[in-house]
Formats: structure tokens, sequence, C-alpha cells
């Protein structure tokens, strides 16, 4: 049985398409479609539901060395009200899942992970932490909404002047008319933008409230359709496409997330091996959209697979990322083999789209 | 008269038993511990409850009968007030707790707060005073920071009329002020004239009661405002008779800067036999950076820089807040401004029926109280206002307020509150005439009076002179 | 020896070469009604002619005591401290402290005038 | 909507008439100008039962720990049945304050007994019959000792922060002049206080045990303060007092405190309970309410008001408080439950308290939250913690605890009561352990 959001009522009002996600059933668009949320987002804003988010915290005198430990970025120098972004990973180098820490205090950090991770993330922790460190899973507590688009600052300045300044910061008890919610200048389609938790009694609220004062900025809800398709445009890595149980983060081409050289990192020497195959980004030149597992060929031989592909609505192209052999990185004419029909593609540097 | 506790003490006897010791000794400097355990009642539980169940029959509360205690406002405590403030969520959260685990408590106080300031017509309000007396003090510290503030420190005095609250002065006299007293006109208001003779650059102040002590609205207020606004002073504003004006005028409107209020008498909150009480202050904007620490306005502690500092620990006596939130409440809009109609015709009905029977103080309508004098029925009796109280003692009614205002002889402050139904009034009007016979035609009986309390009048010297203030163990 | 009083209603008796005495008047002890405590100066205190040196209370008033001498305390009625009530019974006779010191008679009214004052009371 | 008015339209149309007037002219003698024209911009009344649901979801978004190791100011006790049930009697509650004594016997003995109680739990002669709380108690008693050549108050920095602050406020416009004195491991030395006092000194103030749970050492303090002429005056819980000796005993002149702990809830910090108490020699300058007793025309004992001339309403501006209302139904409930328990019981409370706390230092101290005054001690302490002292907040939070409090980024000051149990905070070290070790 799928799990519903505390937005799931708002959603059906606003007549959306709901679909299970993640084990959560959520909307993959609203009336207007994803062409129009897309250009929402980044012409002016897009209100999206992620309160199916996993929200762990981990506290302890030790909380720092196991982030250090489990986690391919370093968090030494994450200073108190700061965002860092990184892979939870195996011995063996292998992405458990792809996360936000965020340090809420000493000794106390914040770590939001995918919906569908969430269980594995927190068993893999509970499993995973030495000395003095605990992590507690708050994901029922939390709902969190996802104000994304150049207009965002905008909009929220109608409601507090406590907006976190740089990106990847944040601001704890910020009171949006009477919510009290944690501002996080973060996003996951490539615009400004902020990622706004509350409590999950009060995201309808919050929800309703945002779009009730961006809507003459031209706010309105996107569904799950735009998120994919933004954060494709932005080469932004899902869990379950781009990276999984098999791929490490050097593979994904995460190695600004990846730090080697930092003490009792656990895949360290795993990760100090050569990588076997490594993400690229791809334009479709043929017509035609390149979809998740379509293979990719290079000379007619199939040398890896598509990840993730679509029609970018901004770039008017399909686009897609997906695995190759290691050695093959340098190429730039691959295959993609899209249903028996083999479509010429190129080699794109990734992101597709900046704003 | 009943027993002691101490009296109904046994030796060994106890009362709650506690869990046996789990955790080891610990011995403590012989220095520090007591030799002998304190000699306190050993009793039982059972002895504990009819000890203070013989005590409440001799107590007398306004849900044993009629209280018309002027000034007080002793209205219908609603039970449900009890209800809520008994509530676990508010009773068991400690008051340090992170404010994000008491937003309930966070939420009430600002809504009340809020409530306050639309009731009265002022900007932004405190709820940590902890009674009338404890709201004086705070708004005239407030007054105090807010002329030190713009260095103008000429000011050391603050005008009381005559006919003010003893609290009045007194408060005044804590926070540093020299105090002049003005005269109050016939009717009980300020005499403008020796206001003005009064007024100059070294007022801080001049607290009023609106309606006066007289039960009279002082149709001057505006003019008294200017004035005294001009003089570069402050308007202070004592909430004790706000229960005659809500929802017909505000103290912000009148041109008050600073007001307390009293919880416990306009809305509705025990007496509990002398408090625990609420006295919240309000204020104008001007005056708002100098709130108490410890003030909650929006679900945040106000941080003001210029504080006056706290005036208690904590935010105040939270369970009484809760019970006058609740009032709020259920009465809304519609019912505060039906209670202080009704409270203003009650005492003008009774008013009425007794202008031709005693001498009003001031004849013509009242507000939500009124006062006789007695002095005529003393000269012809010898019968005083303390006599013809303690004769109503037998007739199981509460006494009016006694030798209060100061500028009225034998005073007696008659304030039904709007929870008194024409019947009780009729029959304390019924009483009250009586007794005035009485006095003229048996002086004797009413000097003895009371005949059917448990004890008989006290002796008051004896008390003072040799003070007696605990139960010699 | 003679006895003058303040307006204010202390008596005080004046006499060559001994200290002054000084008390509170009939009308004094009259006005305040039952008398409970007395709040006395301490010996070796500093008094002015004019102000206050102590305090006295009835059930009903705390009325502040004026001094009508001005010097230095050498004797306190420690009577008073139990049996306040000696000011209500012979106002004259209980003297409240001795002072020694210096006094403006110019201040004071004689027994007489003061007598006749009361009387406007 | 509640509506607690009798009168019907018939009655009230008696009335008017009675009175010759019409409705509308009631308020005549307000200025029209000055009206409110509008109604109040509040909501419309609601029915008890809509009131009640909503003051219940209010009370439910304040979270309510199962286990509580705070105090500070504010303990979380066991309060007996009996004492809810009996202090909430209609009679007591709805009463005024007992003006007439021959109808307000119960109230004035309740109080009386009170007094009395709290005498032979400090040792003195007198008490009033309390005010608003610990921290205005303890300002209000500085009034007390001022002098007119002494008017210097010393205040150990030990005493609570909330106290000290109200005490500046009380004195931010007032003649006595605030030193505060610097202890050093915990507890003030001698060679501080001897440094401070002077023949303008008019009293030292401690708390004992203090903010830190630490013991003073009170008797010397006392002798070298006396020896300057000022006066002592103690801060104590009165619930300790029933295990340690009495601040009469130690010297002071004036106990006051926060009397919460008996049998009153923490209630988000008020109403709470703030008792003075004095010796023969101060007691008519003990501010507020005060019962005595005396005898009735018939020679019956009874009790009275007492000493009122000091109070506002005669002496007005003279006074040197405004006190009016007090908290004497708080003063009420503490008496039920100090009948209640009995003189054993009472110790017995604080006993486990003390024990229990000794215990559950020690089970700290082997998990790194290091005791950080290594003196004596009652039922509250001090630790550092090898974490965020916030970052021990939130984490036991989880566990449904409320952890001591945090008073500096490090540092944690512990509570521990009768309420938790030996096998409870061995729960608590297990918790602790996550993450720690």
């Amino acid at each position: 049985m799928d799990k519903k959001t505390p937005l799931y009522e708002t959603h059906t009002d606003l007549n959306a398409t709901m679909v299970p996600f993640a084990g959560y059933l959520m909307p993959v668009q609203y009336p207007q479609g994803i062409l129009f949320e897309h250009r929402s987002v980044r012409e002016k804003a897009g209100l999206f539901d992620v309160s199916h988010m996993g929200e762990l915290h981990l506290i302890g005198k030790d909380a720092l060395r196991n982030l250090n430990t489990l986690i391919s970025n370093d968090f030494t120098d994450l200073a108190l009200g700061k965002i860092r972004y990184g892979v939870l990973v195996r011995k063996d180098g292998t992405a458990v899942d792809d996360l936000l820490v965020y340090h809420i205090d000493e000794d106390d950090y914040w770590i939001v992970v995918n919906a569908s991770n969430t269980d594995k993330d927190f068993e893999y922790f509970t499993n995973n932490l030495s000395g003095g460190a605990v992590i507690h899973n708050e994901s029922d507590d939390w709902g969190q909404v996802a104000l994304q688009g150049p207009l965002s600052e905008k909009i929220l300045r109608k409601l507090t002047d406590k907006i976190p300044e740089a990106y990847y910061s944040f601001i704890q008890e910020v009171d949006l008319s009477g919510i009290s919610c944690l501002v996080s200048r973060t996003g996951y389609t490539g615009e400004d933008g902020f990622e706004i938790y509350c409590a999950s009694d009060k995201v309808t609220h919050l929800w309703n409230l945002l779009l009730k004062v961006g809507e003459e900025d031209g706010l309105v809800p996107c569904g799950l359709g735009a998120r994919d398709t933004l954060r494709l445009e932005a080469a932004m890595p899902l869990y379950g496409h781009e990276l999984n149980d098999t791929t490490t983060p050097l593979e994904a081409g995460l190695k600004m997330f990846t730090k080697l050289e930092k003490e009792n990192f656990i895949a360290q020497e795993a990760l100090s091996q050569p990588v076997l195959k490594r993400r690229i980004g791809l334009t479709v030149i043929d017509r035609g959209i390149a979809r998740e597992h379509c293979p990719i060929l290079f000379n007619g031989e199939v040398v890896g697979e598509v990840s993730s592909g679509t029609m970018s609505p901004t770039l008017g192209k399909a686009i897609a990322m997906g695995y190759i052999k290691a050695e093959l990185f340098n190429e730039t004419e691959f295959t993609i083999d899209v249903r028996g029909r083999l479509l010429k593609a190129e080699r794109t540097k990734m992101p597709f789209y900046k704003k | 008269m009943s027993k002691l506790i101490f009296e109904r003490s046994v030796k060994n006897r106890r009362g709650i038993t506690l869990p046996e010791f789990d955790c080891p000794e610990v011995v403590l400097d012989y220095e520090t511990t007591r030799a002998s355990s304190p000699r306190l009642a050993q009793v039982a539980e059972v002895d504990v409850v009819r000890h203070y169940m013989e005590l409440s029959r001799f107590a007398f509360g306004v849900d044993n009968g009629f209280y018309p205690l002027g000034s007080c406002t002793m209205k219908y405590n609603p039970k449900l007030n009890e209800t809520t403030a008994s509530l676990e969520g508010f009773n068991s959260i400690h008051p340090t707790q992170d404010p994000s685990t008491v937003k309930g408590a966070m939420s009430l106080l600002s809504n009340l707060g809020a409530s306050l300031c639309e009731i009265t017509g002022m900007d932004g309000f405190t709820l940590q005073p902890s009674a009338g007396a404890h709201g004086e003090f705070t708004g005239l510290l407030l007054i105090h920071a807010y002329h030190s503030d713009r260095k103008d420190l000429k000011r050391t005095k603050v005008i009381v009329p005559d006919s003010a609250h003893g609290t009045n002065p007194a408060s005044a006299n804590m926070a540093g002020y020299s105090i002049i007293n003005v005269p109050s006109n016939p009717l009980g208001g300020v005499d403008v004239e020796a206001l003005k003779a009064v007024l100059n650059d070294e007022v801080a102040a001049l607290m009023l009661t609106n309606p006066n002590t007289l039960g009279l609205f002082d149709p001057n207020i505006e003019e008294i405002a200017a004035l005294v606004h001009k003089a570069g002073g402050l308007l202070y504003y004592d909430g004790a008779n706000l229960n005659a004006i809500m929802g017909e005028v505000r103290p912000g409107d009148m041109g008050f800067d600073v007001v307390h209020l009293n919880l416990h008498k306009t809305f509705s909150t025990p007496h509990g036999g002398g408090g625990p009480g609420s006295g919240p202050v309000g204020v104008k904007k001007h005056l708002m950076p100098y709130l108490p620490k410890g003030t909650i306005i929006d679900e945040h502690f106000v941080e003001n820089t210029k504080t006056i500092g706290r005036v208690r620990s904590y935010y105040g006596n939270f369970l009484v807040n809760v019970r006058a939130y609740t009032y709020i409440l259920s009465l809304g809009s519609n019912g505060l401004k039906e209670a202080s109609e009704m409270a203003v015709l009650n005492a003008n009905y009774m008013m009425s029926q007794l202008k031709d029977q005693f001498t009003v103080a001031y004849p013509g309508p009242c507000m939500h109280e009124f006062v006789l004098s007695l002095q005529d029925l003393k000269d012809k009796t010898g019968i005083s206002a303390k006599d013809i109280c303690k004769g109503l003692l037998d007739y199981k009614v509460h006494p009016p307020t006694m030798y209060f205002p100061l500028i009225v002889h034998e005073a007696l402050m008659i304030e039904p509150t709007e929870t008194e139904s024409k019947e009780t009034m009729d029959e304390f009007i019924k009483i009250l005439i009586d007794l005035k016979e009485k006095a003229s035609t048996d002086p004797d009986y009413l000097k003895n009076a009371p005949y059917t309390t448990p004890i008989k009048r006290v002796d008051d010297v004896l008390a003072a002179r040799h003070p007696v203030l605990k139960y010699e163990m | 020896m003679k006895r003058l009083y303040a307006k204010t209603h202390e008596w005080v008796i004046v006499e060559e070469g001994k200290d002054f005495v000084v008390g509170i008047s009939d009308y004094a002890q009259i006005a305040l009604g039952d008398i409970v405590f007395v709040n006395v100066p301490s010996l070796g205190d500093k008094v002015t002619q004019g102000e206050s040196f102590g305090d006295v209370e009835s059930v009903k008033a705390v009325s502040d005591l004026i001094s009508p001498v001005s010097g230095k305390v050498v004797a306190v009625n420690d009577a008073l401290l139990n049996a306040p009530e000696l000011l209500n019974s012979d106002p004259l006779n209980t003297w409240i402290m001795k002072v020694s010191g210096s006094v403006n008679e110019a201040e004071l009214l004689d027994e007489a005038t003061y007598l006749a004052l009361d009387k406007d009371h | 909507m509640a509506s607690y008015l009798l009168n019907t339209n018939a009655q009230e149309a008696e009335m008017l008439k009675a009175i010759g007037i019409e409705k509308k002219d009631l308020f005549n003698s307000i200025p029209s100008k000055l009206k409110l024209k509008r109604p109040i911009d509040l909501p419309q009344g609601l029915t008890e039962m809509e009131v009640l649901a909503k003051m219940s979801a209010l009370a439910q978004l304040n979270k309510v720990y199962s286990i509580i190791l705070r105090g500070a100011g504010s303990e979380h006790h066991f309060i007996p049945s009996v004492v809810k049930q009996l202090s909430s009697r209609e009679e007591f509650v709805s009463a005024y304050t007992p003006y007439q004594a021959e109808f307000s016997q119960g109230i004035l003995q309740s109080i009386f007994e009170y007094q009395s109680d709290i005498c032979e739990l400090t040792g003195m002669d007198g008490a009033n019959a309390s005010v608003y709380d610990g921290a205005t108690a303890a300002a209000e008693a500085i009034q007390m000792v001022l002098e007119r050549t002494r008017k210097e108050i010393l205040i150990a920095d030990s005493v609570s922060p909330e106290v000290i602050e109200t005490i500046m406020t009380y004195t931010s416009c007032s003649e006595a002049s605030i030193t505060i004195l610097k202890t050093k491991g915990g507890i003030l030395h001698e060679d501080v206080l001897k440094k401070h006092l002077s023949e303008n000194t008019a009293a030292l103030m401690i708390a004992n045990p203090n903010y830190y749970g630490c013991l003073e050492k009170v008797d010397e303090l006392s002798r070298f303060t006396h020896e300057a002429g000022a006066k002592l005056i103690v801060y104590a819980n009165p619930l300790t007092l029933a295990y340690l000796k009495s601040p009469r005993a130690c010297g002071a002149d004036i106990a006051v405190g926060e009397a919460q702990a008996l049998g009153l809830s923490m209630a988000f910090g008020g109403p709470y309970l703030g008792y003075m108490a004095t010796t023969n020699e101060l007691i008519r300058r003990l501010p507020g309410r005060i019962v005595g007793q005396t005898l009735d025309t018939e020679g019956k004992r009874a009790f009275v008001l007492t000493l009122q001339a000091r109070e506002q309403h005669i002496r007005r501006e003279k006074a040197t408080s405004s006190l009016c209302s007090n908290q004497a139904l708080c003063a009420l409930t503490a008496s039920v439950y100090v009948a209640a328990m009995g003189p054993v019981g009472l110790k017995e409370v604080a006993e486990h308290g003390l024990r229990r706390a000794h215990y559950f230092q020690k089970e700290l101290e082997k998990i790194g939250f290091k005791l950080k005054y290594e003196v004596p001690f009652f039922n509250e302490f001090v630790t550092t913690s090898p974490l965020a002292a916030k970052a021990v907040e939130r984490h036991l939070s989880k566990y449904d605890i409320l952890s001591g409090l945090s008073i500096a980024s490090h540092e944690i000051l512990w509570c521990v009561t009768e309420t938790t149990s030996k096998a409870q905070l061995d729960e608590v070290i297990s918790y602790l352990k996550e993450v720690t070790q």
C-alpha cells in the first residue's frame, strides 16, 4: 500500500494526476501539464511537494567522524548553518544513497535522504555508526516543499526577511505566517530556490500560503514530471537511475563530492581503484527520445546503457544520461538503441542547462 | 472553630507513602543537615481531607453566594476555565523547554496578548506581571525607561488622584517616583484646574482609573490626556474597572500610553482567597522597546535591547492566563460587550433601588459600581459602615467594599457584576434596607453582629500589638 | 523644666543641664487610635529637629515621628517594644527617647499654645 | 457562544424601567467621540464544547516529557491526588482576600498554617502569606534590609540568573546598589565576601543549595556578614529544608525562595509560590499580607489579616511595597502538600532526590560527563558534556526525556527528583552512551 504525504488531498483537489513513486502516491503533473510547469520554474517559480523525502538526525560526540567515515564528502569544515552534498557508500564504494547533510548545531547533523531509501539508509547508519553517535529517523515528523525558480526569493521575501543568502545554507525556525520552518537554499531543478521544511501537520498550510503569496508572480504547483525534466537538464543524478547499489560516486562523476584524503573513510581503498564505467551526457541527434535502459553502442557494440532520458523542454532536444565503459570516456559519438531504432547521439558536457 | 492541622497531629502517623529508596545513601556533612526532622503535622490522608473540608466550610467564595465587593469584580468563575487550566499539556511543561516543544503555550500567550490589545486599543502586551500592583510597578518602570531613553531625566514625579487605589502611589514609590496627590472634583474625577497647576516638565505620568473609584466615567478624559501629553508626561491606566467598558470604549482610544489589567477581575479568573492573579501590561508602540524580558509576542520572545529587564521569573502566571484566554474564547466579541452592558445595568438597577434609602456619593447613572456614604446613618444612629457589613454576614452574602474610596466618608462600594440575577440583587437590597431600619430600632444588635459566623468580631489590636504569626510547634 | 510641643504633635521636656526627653501628645495618640508598635531609634543615632526619627504604628496607620530636637540619642524606652499601648494610656508620662544636643525653641510651641491649637483640630 | 448572564429580557426591561433609562443610554456618560463604533475585532463566542476542543488542541501542541531531568527553578515532583482535589475546592478557589475575618476563617487559618509550615522549615519567627514567586520574594527581601546608611547589597553569582535579573529590575529605580560576587568552584568564598563587606553593606544574599545545586558554606558566610553588621538573606528551596539545616540555624535573617516544589505543577512557569520568612527583629518590615492569631470578642481563637498598617492600602506612597494580590491558593496547595506528606514524607522526597542525583552523577561521570564543581551538592549538579549540551537535549528528547538545562555550550545543569527511579536513570545512561561511546 502506497503512503500518502500530508498534501495528498490538496493535490487531488488541484486535479493532479497521482502516481506511485518511492512508496508514495505523488502528483506527476497538474492539469496545465509538465511543459507548462517546467517553463514556469525556468522563468518564474514552481512549488513541489517533496514531503516524501527522508529526514535523519545524527547526534553524538563522534557524529562528525561517522559522517566522514560513511559519506563520500569531507564534512570537517562544514560550518554551522551550511549544507553539503555527499554519497553514502559501502566499503566497496557502491552508493547506498545520495544525500544532503545539514550542520544544525555542534555534534548535531541533519541528513536529508531519498524517500525510497529512507529505511535502507537508517538501517545502514544504525549498523555502521561507531563510538558516540546515534541516528534518529524523523521522516514522519517533517513535511517539505520546494519553491524553485528565479522568482523564488521574491516570493519568499513577502513572508520573511530571514532568507539564507548563500546557496547551500539554511536558517532554522523561520516564522512563515506562524509556521516555524527550516529554510534551505537548495534545490533539484538547476534554478535558484528553496527547500522549506516544517512539521508535517503544517505543510498543507505552508503549501497554500506559498501558492497564495506567489500567485501574482506566476508561482504554480509542479509535479514529479517537471521535477524530472528539470533535474535532467541540470544533470543532477537521481538515485535508482544514475546511482544505485552497484554504482560508485566516482563512476557517477561525483569526484567533486568524493574526498579520498580524509581519515577513516570506509571506501577509501575501493574508490582508489580505477573505475570501470563512467556517467556521460548525450544529446540525441536523430528524432526520438532515449529512455532508461536503452543500450548505448559504440562502433556497433553495446558499451553501456541510458540511465535517464527525456525531451528537454528548455533546449528543445532529446537529452539523456547514461553509463559507458570508462575507456570510452573521451569519445564523442555514440548510438542509442531505442526499441530497435538506432539513434545517433552526441556526447554533451553536463549540465545540459545552466542558469 | 477548627483545630489547627498541627493539633490533629499524632506521632508517627503517615500520609502519602513513597517508594523505597533505590539508590545508595548519601552522607552529607553533619554541619549542613538538620539535627532533627521538622516538627510538621503528622497526619493521615483522611485527616488532611477532613481538615480542609472543614476549613472550606469556613470560607466563602463567589460560588457560595453574592459578593458585591466594589472594585474587585467578583464575577462568576466559569468551571470551563478550571478544566482547561488543568489540561496536562499546560501543567506538565517546563518553562525552559525549547520553544519548538511548547508551541501551544507560545501560541496561547500570543493570542491572549493580541486579544487584550484589541480589547484595550493598545499595541503590545506583556503577560509577565502577576497581579495588578505588579502590573503597575512594571508600567511605571516602562514609563521611567521611556523618559530616561529620551534623556528626559527631570521627570521625577507621578500624579495620583486622591481617589486612586493605594497600590498606585505605592507602586510609583517603588519605581523611584515622588507622588503628587491631586484632589478629585465632586464627581470623583480629576479636578482639571488642580491638574493644570501641578503639571510641568517634572511630571513623568498621571495614573488614572476610568471609570474612577466612584464608578463614574471621567468625561474630561480627552482634555486630561491632552494636558498631560502636552506637558511631556504619559498616561497610565489602572484597569481595575475595565469590566464597565468592554466593547464600548478603549483606554488606548482615550489616550492612555500604558494600561494594566486584572485578569482575575474582568476576565473571570478566580481570586483563590487572594491570588494568584495576573496583571498584564499593555503599551502603545513608543513603549514597546522597553517591555520586560520574557514577554512573548507573535509566538516569539521579544528581544529588546532597551528592556526594563524581567519583573519575575519566566512568563507570568501561565495557568491564570490560560483561564483568561478560555474566557475570551467563550464570550467572544459580542459576549464581552454584553458582559459590560449587563454589569452596568445591574449596578444602575441596584443604585436606583438604594438611592432613596441611603446617600449615594454621586447620584445619577453610574458605570459598573457605585458608592454609598453611610455618614448620615452613623451620625443619626451610631451605626457605621463596618457594622452594616458585619450585619450582612448573617445573611450569607459578602459585604461590599468598605471605607474605600477614601474621599467618601463611611463608604460602601457596591459592584454586583453581570453574573448576578435581579432576584439576587433584590434580596440584597431588601437586606440592606432592613439593616438600615435595624440601625435605628436596635443599634446594639448591629454593633455586636455577626451572630451566625464561627467567630465574633476579632481583636485587630491584639493581633498587631503582639503578632503571633505561626503555631508554636 | 518646661514641656514644648512640635506642630507635628511630639513633645519635648527641656530642662537646663539635662538631656531632652521626647514623647507624643495626647492628641496624637487619640488620632492614631490603638498603637500597636513603636519603631524607636537606636542608641547613638543622630536626630535632627524637624526630621523623622522613627514611626508609630496603629491598626490603621503608620505615622512618622518627627524629632523636636537635634542631637544624639542617649536613651530609648525599651518598654515600648512590648507595651506600645503605654502611649495610648499615658502619653505625657511615656517617653520615647532621650537626646543630648540642641533645640531651636522658636520652632516649637508652648503647652498653652499647642493645646489651644489642639481644640481647632 | 457561552454566556454567564442570568437576567431574562423581561427582567432587563423591568430593571431599565426601574432606573428610568433606555438601554442605549446606559453609556451616555462616555463622550460619543471616544466610543468604539465597531464590534471588538475578535471571533464570536464559542460554546463550551468548541472552546474545550480548541484548548485541548493547543495543549496537545506542547510536548510533555515522561522523564524530566531539569530543574533550575522549576522542578517536577509527584503531586498526590489529595492535593489537587482539596486545593480545587470552590470555597477556596472562588473566595476573595479574607478581609472579612468572621466570614473567612477557613482561608485565614489555611494561610496561618502555611506560614507555620514555612517558619518550621526555615526556622524563622514569621512568614507572609506569599508573593508571586521566588524571584519577586528575593527582590522584596532587598527592600527589607535597606537602612539609612546601608544601601549596598551583595549577591553571590551562584543565585539563579532569573532571580538576579528580577532583583536588578526591582532595584533599578531604588536607592539600593547591587554588587554581584564571583564564586569559585561553585560556591562563594569568604575572602571574596570579606573584600566587599563594608559599613555600607546592608545584606548578603546567597542561595542554598545554589543555582548549580551546590551547598554554600552558610555558617561561615553568615559569621562574616554579621560581623560587618549586615544581614544575611538565604534563598532556599523549602523542600530541601526537610533535610538540610534551616536558614535560621545557619544564621540567616531572612529566608526567601520558590516553593513550587511543594505540590505545584511546573505549568510553564506559573503560578508559583514565593515565600518570605524572617526573624522577630524584621517582622514589621515583611511586605504583603500576613495572617496573625488573635481572639474574638468572646475570647475564642481567631485569625485575622494583621500588620496591615504597613501595606499599600493604608500607607500609599509611603509603603515600601505595593503587594496586594498574592498567591494564596498556591500557598494553600503547598500546605495541603506538606500535610499530606508529613515531616517523614517530605524528608523522603528530598532524600530520594539527593540519593538519585548522586547515583546519576556517578553514572554520568563514567561516560564522560564530568562533575564541574567538586563541592557537596543536593539534587542538582552541573557536569561538562563530551558533546554539545544542545545535542544531548535533542537526543534525549527522542526518547521522551527532558535533559538537564544547557547552561553553556558544553555544560549541563541536571536535576533529579523522586519522580525518576534508578531504573529510569539507568535507561537514560544507556541512551547517553549512544552518543558518547
